[in-house]
């Protein structure tokens, strides 16, 4: 549920780490002291984590409550997740919310970085650190703010008209402004709760895409420059290609944000309005805590989890394949 | 007694075998330098005496000890990494201290070390530095030093001069000399420039593909090297080879290679029909006659290097067939030149096409 | 090639962990229930333990309420020096997320406040904890005090299966009414009296629309009011015996009827010719409650809680049940009782427990929330509400509606889902994202899905 | 390339870094503003706004009547107890799987990592039942150890990595002095690993100052910050001065860590993330 984008980052390039070498000991080390060092971590992470995992496992196959004893049900609980289309709505709105979480941000994060390496910046870190606050900050707080920005008021006086809509307003745009205020509205509050998702993590892209592009060397500019290229040779030649590496951490960190969206809509929608932002791991929280289905949730969860393990696997065999080319 | 011995010593990297059945005996205060190129075992050689690697079969003696299983810091022996692996955080006195601190030595003894050591390195001004402080044989120089406080029965070094620059290593390479016979420690030394084993090395042992090739002190090696590989190896420029019949009878020798033939007089023991000819470009010279070269033998040149108070050039004899000639810096010769030169008597190595390995010189 | 070996050994490795962490753990999830009988009839009541302890209450009061909570705990503080009253305070969803967690373990709180019907008290009662106040209510009398109806409500088979009848599992004396609040200056500006009938009150709704004033003050983003809006319509097209014993799971009946399908279709004509607030579906009713206490819109549908907003004895304000379709009919208004009282079954305190929420039902405590708009219940209460003002509106209203026997139970009480399937199908209505025949139908099948499983 | 045109091209890049900036941190200068406004349940200012008068009072109001002291001493002792805990149970075990060898080292790295995409929701209820039959609900415990063991995935990931990033010889060298492995990762990784340990702790504390769904589930008594803001603002509703005071009392200590750290923060981040 709360996805981090850095944890998002270590399952990428933590599945993409090749086998070492079978363990061979070396003279004088001892075979056992790494289990002392591994265990104090592994014993609390084991019976605080992976423990209630092979319970949730086990919960996954009755139908329960959380409170009367479960019924076995078998796989039934996992075969709601293709039967049920309360489910499938909330994968294609993960797949919607990646316009904003994984497109627009390496689109835009990509551009501005392309623009902004040409000159050397004074006070880059200053910048750095506004780009960063929003990460940093919980959304509790920061949702607030943006429940203000997509406030429209209903266009009637006296209500609260955020920022947005007075922009658009005086820019003459005024009837693109949902009455219903962009998070009320089921055409925009998806898009609305995923520029709120984009807000919080563009800083990263960006500031990962300008560290990436500072290290290609600037011989392979001037050598693509000399050769003829024009801008959209350059990106493609030499930029993209020289950021690789960070194109592929953020691509795969915020895929696996996007599937495990939760405090966005927490914060924003409660998965509303009807169930037009209703995302798997809001269904998940829902049906555990507001209609008291927890084996069922245990078994989205795990289908979640294994669908999370298969995308992060499929890009990053995807980015290496590409890299190898 | 600090002797080191390998013993029949296997080494294997799941299903790469890094050394094969090595043995070697490094005497008790020699300078031995494991020389070959990359790949071709002598740092897994020197890892495996520091206790870096497990060997996988054979014996390795530090001493009089097997120390086959012992950990690295019960061999008694010091090790200089070719990037130093100096602790950044320590000051340069903490770095030479820390090995002594971890074996329970008396704060005076280990001030006493220190400081002797700091002297002969002559870095007695850069012992409250941190390494980040330092220049690169200043590094270096640290490096020594922490082996050197530890006063091991043998001292391991792993290129230890590949980061300087040219002219430094030049003059460290003989203050490593100056100081190891100062010292008395055996050495184990490893370099892929054979011009650091053959000036520093009291015994130079040649490898490739995790073979001893050969083992010998430097003008012994270089004079009779035992194949292809070492004589290859050995000497720069390098020796140039060509494959040539052999014709032996009545006291003379032709060899012979498309329209190129060399008669040598003197019979040395029965060769094959075919060998490989060695010849050292410093033992080539353009022909004058009178001068008791073999040859002539004839070709374009192909390639001139001025070297300063000589030249190298290239000649051409055949199709496939290069030799490398030494000349005068004043000599006329250019490119598509014609020339025809000699080997100077007893120069010319022969070497069995089959096995590699030297059939004589003549 | 290579890798995909490892890797697929790494799977099978963990594949082997996870089945011998499995079958380590399959039990069935869930404690075996015993459902505790009804303790004794105390033959002493109020509290009789001396040593000192402490009484936890899990409830949802804010604002005003929750001050006099505070303030009804220290008098009972008072009265019996060696208890102490904590109150865990969360609002209405955290506990609904989260009673049903704190309530199954070994220290349990000893009262919550939980909401009748099948998703919250339902679960508890099924899951044997809540204990029976049967005896309780025959000790202190309780039964005598409130009528059978709002009794009802609270209660269950003791196995949970049947709800409305069976052992009293909670007790408020407390009532709730949901009816429409109206502006009086702006009803007078626009020449208007109080409707009579359903077309008189959309009458009204359209003449406030032509002047300019927004009809009725709605926002619906955080869903619940929505269900009152739909839920006051419905109560005039629909039979009240329909409603109750479809609430109740009575007489296998369905959501999808004529009825149903037309209280839909007029929520959405009134979208259609902007009789609800613009904006609605952005606006937090927190936010409505406050602009129509400030003057904006006509009316207002929704419960006596506000009340407390609007001022007691505010006389700008005025609340009426909405009008019967037919003139001369019985006007039906959702209400009864408010959140009830009960005592969790792990409690160590019961008969404690019991005299605490005689506290709290007592006609002392009445007083003290009459003020606050909440509607007292029990028989002899003799409050002073001053004519003319909205509470006073509101407790006529809800007297009368006691009085026809036309008070319908929340509609969510219907199934254990039925809550957030209601929110999201009524938002989903009033965008026109679904037919009102679609309405009906997603509705019905939570509602048939249940009322089978319960078979 | 002439200077003119490089001129405008400086410029251009200025006004397009301050317009991001500005687009950064737009919302959270709201909060501020709000923050200020006079309280009561005015008709709500969006804080985009200057407020009338400045009312620093806000800040005591919110501080005294929201229980903020309450709140921010358990995140804080929380954070005091969690961070260090979890950074060294991270070092100890990113070290081993860095530097050392011994079986099944591969198969347990993997379960660590699997932390990282195990979902909450699959696991939280019965998280729930076994702090219950421990007894630790509504303890600091129940945060300190949930978020330790919810950390330590991340942590061993992130330290491995920075750990398998020093040079080898240099463990080899500490190998051959003789130290053990104790002393080998005090001594010297520890101290070069320096920047990446900052960053996962300033990281781990940002996670921890910012908990909020273990407390929601977990403790009646012991909300953090964040808990305690939603608290607060669903009792005082309309009090959108008060609330935005909460907020920016609740982000403050992120802000001033992050702030102060900020350098070797982002510089940690972008090698971790980049050389993983």
């Amino acid at each position: 549920m709360q996805q981090e984008p850095e944890i998002a980052a270590a399952v990428a390039v933590g599945s993409r780490r090749k086998g070492r070498r079978k363990p061979e000991f070396l003279p004088g080390e001892s075979r056992r002291i790494g289990y002392l060092y591994v265990a104090p971590a592994f014993i609390i992470y084991a019976a605080f984590n992976l423990f209630q995992l092979g319970q949730g496992v086990n919960i996954s196959f009755y139908e329960w409550d959380g409170l009367t004893p479960g019924t076995w049900v078998g796989l039934a609980n996992y075969r709601e997740f293709f039967t049920e289309p309360a489910i499938r709505e909330t994968y294609i709105h993960v797949l919607e919310l990646m316009v904003f979480y994984a497109l627009a941000p390496i689109a835009i994060g990509l551009s501005l970085a392309v623009m902004l390496s040409r000159i050397r910046i004074r006070g880059l870190t200053f910048f750095r650190m506004l780009l960063f606050l929003p990460m940093v900050i919980t959304d509790i707080v920061t949702a607030v703010a943006w429940t203000w920005i997509y406030a429209t008021g209903g266009g009637v006086a006296g209500h609260p008209e955020g920022p947005l809509a007075t922009v658009l307003k005086a820019l003459g745009l005024g009837r693109l402004v949902p009455a219903d205020g962009w998070l009320g509205n089921f055409h925009t509050a998806l898009p609305a709760v995923g520029v709120f998702g984009m807000w919080g993590g563009f800083g990263f892209s960006l500031i990962l895409f300008l560290a990436g592009i500072m290290k290609i060397p600037s011989s392979l500019y001037e050598a693509a420059r000399v050769d003829g290229a024009n801008v959209w040779h350059e990106l493609r030649a030499v930029t993209l290609p020289g950021l690789r590496y960070e194109l592929q951490v953020v691509l795969v960190l915020s895929v696996i944000g996007t599937l495990g969206t939760f405090d966005e809509i927490y914060v924003l929608t409660q998965g509303g309005p009807g169930t037009e932002t209703s995302v798997p791991a809001w269904q998940i929280w829902s049906r555990l805590f507001n209609t008291g289905q927890v084996g069922s949730a245990a078994a989205l969860g795990l289908i979640m989890m294994v669908i999370v393990f298969a995308v992060t696997y499929a890009l990053n065999r995807l980015m290496e394949r590409g890299a190898s080319d | 007694m600090g002797r080191v011995v390998y013993e029949n010593v296997t080494k294997m990297f799941g299903e790469v075998t890094a050394l094969r059945d090595f043995s070697l005996q490094i005497e008790d205060g020699e300078f031995m330098v494991l020389v070959g190129p990359s790949g071709s075992g002598k740092t897994t050689a020197l890892r495996l005496i520091a206790g870096l690697e497990l060997l996988t079969a054979g014996q390795i003696r530090v001493g009089d000890r097997i120390v086959n299983r012992l950990a690295p810091r019960d061999r008694d022996i010091a090790m200089v990494f070719q990037d130093y692996a100096l602790y950044p955080q320590m000051t340069v006195y903490q770095n030479l201290a820390f090995g002594l601190k971890m074996r329970k030595m008396s704060k005076d003894e280990i001030d006493r070390r220190v400081r002797h050591a700091a002297e002969m390195l002559d870095i007695g001004e850069l012992l409250e530095r941190k390494p980040r402080a330092l220049s690169g044989g200043q590094r270096q120089r640290v490096a020594l030093g922490r082996a050197l406080v530890r006063e091991p029965q043998a001292f391991l070094m792993d290129e230890p001069l590949s980061n300087l620059d040219a002219k430094l290593r030049v003059q460290t390479r003989s203050e490593i000399k100056h100081l190891q016979k100062q010292i008395g420690t055996t050495t184990v030394y490893v370099t892929h420039d054979q011009v650091e084993a053959m000036t520093m090395g009291d015994r130079i042992a040649i490898m490739n593909e995790g073979l001893l090739e050969q083992v010998g002190d430097p003008r012994s090696v270089y004079e009779h090297p035992a194949n292809t590989f070492v004589a290859g190896f050995i000497g720069s420029p390098a020796m140039s080879f060509a494959r040539m019949n052999v014709e032996q009878g009545d006291g003379r020798l032709t060899l012979s290679h498309s329209e190129l033939r060399l008669e040598v007089t003197g019979d040395p023991a029965p060769l094959p029909f075919e060998v490989i000819v060695g010849v050292r470009p410093e033992h080539a010279w353009i022909w004058r006659e009178g001068q008791g070269l073999r040859g002539p033998l004839e070709g374009r040149v192909q390639f001139v290097e001025m070297l300063g108070k000589e030249s190298m050039i290239g000649v051409d004899v055949s199709d496939d067939v290069t030799f490398v000639v030494h000349t005068g810096a004043d000599s006329p010769i250019s490119l598509g030149d014609r020339v025809a030169f000699g080997v100077e008597p007893g120069r010319l190595y022969l070497f069995d096409p089959a096995t590699n390995r030297a059939l004589g010189v003549v | 090639m290579r890798q995909r070996v490892r890797f697929t050994r790494r799977v099978s490795v963990l594949a082997v962990i996870a089945i011998v962490a499995f079958t380590a753990m399959s039990c069935t999830p869930g404690t075996t229930v015993t459902h505790k009988s009804a303790p004794p009839v105390p033959t002493i009541t109020g509290v009789t333990e001396t040593e000192p302890f402490t009484l936890t209450i899990w409830d949802q009061e804010s604002g005003q309420v929750g001050r006099i909570w505070d303030q009804l705990n220290t008098e009972f503080e008072q009265k019996y020096p060696n208890v102490t009253v904590k109150r865990v305070n969360r609002d209405f969803g955290e506990l609904k997320t989260l009673l049903k967690l704190a309530i199954s373990g070994p220290h349990p709180p000893d009262i919550v406040e939980a909401n009748q019907g099948w998703p919250d008290m339902g679960q508890l009662v099924k899951a044997g904890l809540l204990l029976p106040l049967d005896n309780y209510a025959e000790a202190y009398g309780w039964d005598q005090r409130v009528s059978e109806n709002v009794l009802a409500v609270s209660r269950w088979t003791p196995d949970g299966t049947q709800f409305g009848t069976g052992s009293l599992f909670g007790y408020t004396t407390m009532g709730e009414i949901v009816g429409v609040y109206y502006n009086k200056t702006i009803l007078e500006e626009l020449g208007l009296s109080l409707p009579t009938t359903f077309a008189e009150f959309e009458q009204a709704l359209a003449t406030a629309k032509q002047a300019g004033e927004i009809p009725i003050e709605f926002a619906n983003s955080d869903g619940f009011c929505g269900i009152h809006e739909f839920g006051t319509i419905q109560d005039q097209t629909a039979p009240v015996t329909y409603l109750t014993d479809l609430i109740f799971g009575l007489n296998d009946l369905s959501f999808d009827t004529p009825e149903n399908i037309q209280a839909a279709t007029i929520i959405q004509d009134w979208v259609n010719k902007g009789y609800f607030m613009p904006g609605f579906g952005g606006a937090g009713y927190d936010d409505s409650v406050n602009l129509f206490a400030k003057g904006e819109g006509l009316f207002m549908i929704t419960g006596n809680w506000i009340v407390q907003n609007l001022g007691a004895d505010s006389t700008g304000f005025g609340f009426f049940l909405m009008p019967p379709m037919q003139a001369g009919g019985i006007a039906v208004a959702t209400g009864g009782a408010g959140f009830p009282l009960s005592i969790a079954a792990g409690s160590e305190h019961p008969d404690a427990a019991a005299a605490y929420i005689d506290w709290m039902t007592s006609d002392h405590a009445a007083e003290m929330l009459v003020p606050t708009g909440q509607i007292p219940l029990a028989t002899g209460v003799t409050t002073s509400v001053p004519s003319g003002t909205v509470l006073s509106d509101v407790i006529n209203a809800a007297a009368t509606a006691s009085d026809n026997n036309a008070i319908v139970p929340y509609e969510d009480w219907a199934t254990p889902t039925f809550y957030s399937t209601l929110v999201a199908a009524i938002q989903e209505l009033m965008a026109f994202r679904i037919t009102p025949q679609e309405f009906v139908s997603q509705i019905e099948e939570d509602y048939s899905k249940f009322q089978s499983s319960r078979v | 390339m002439n200077t003119a045109a490089s001129r405008t091209q400086i410029a251009f890049n200025y006004f397009l870094l301050v317009l991001v900036s500005i687009v950064a941190i737009y919302p959270l200068v709201g909060i501020l503003l709000a923050s200020f406004y006079p309280p009561g349940p005015a008709s709500a200012p969006t804080g985009f706004e200057l407020p009338p008068t400045f009312e620093w009072h806000n800040y005591v109001t919110a501080w005294t009547q929201g229980h903020f002291s309450a709140y921010c001493t358990t995140s804080l002792i929380v954070a005091v107890v969690m961070v260090p805990a979890s950074v060294v149970l991270s070092i100890l075990g990113g070290y081993a799987f860095a530097t050392m060898r011994f079986r099944g080292a591969n198969v347990i790295f993997y379960l660590f990592i699997l932390g990282l995409i195990i979902p909450t929701e699959a696991t939280i209820v019965p998280l729930y039942e076994d702090m219950k039959a421990l007894g630790l609900l509504d303890t600091y415990w129940v945060l300190i150890i949930l978020e330790v063991s919810g950390e330590v995935s991340f942590g061993i990931y992130w330290m491995r990595a920075a750990f398998m990033s020093a040079p080898r010889s240099l463990l080899e060298a500490a190998r051959i002095d003789g130290a053990s492995s104790w002393r080998t990762l005090w001594r010297i990784m520890v101290p070069f690993a320096k920047p990446a340990i900052l960053t996962l702790s300033v990281l781990t504390f940002a996670d921890s100052w910012n908990e909020f769904f273990l407390a929601l589930v977990f403790t009646v008594n012991r909300y953090t910050a964040p808990m305690g803001l939603t608290s607060f603002a669903s009792k005082y509703q309309l009090q959108i001065a008060l609330t935005s005071a909460g907020a920016v009392i609740v982000a403050l200590p992120i802000v001033i860590v992050f702030i102060i750290f900020q350098r070797d923060f982002i510089r940690g981040m972008l090698t971790g993330a980049v050389k993983g």
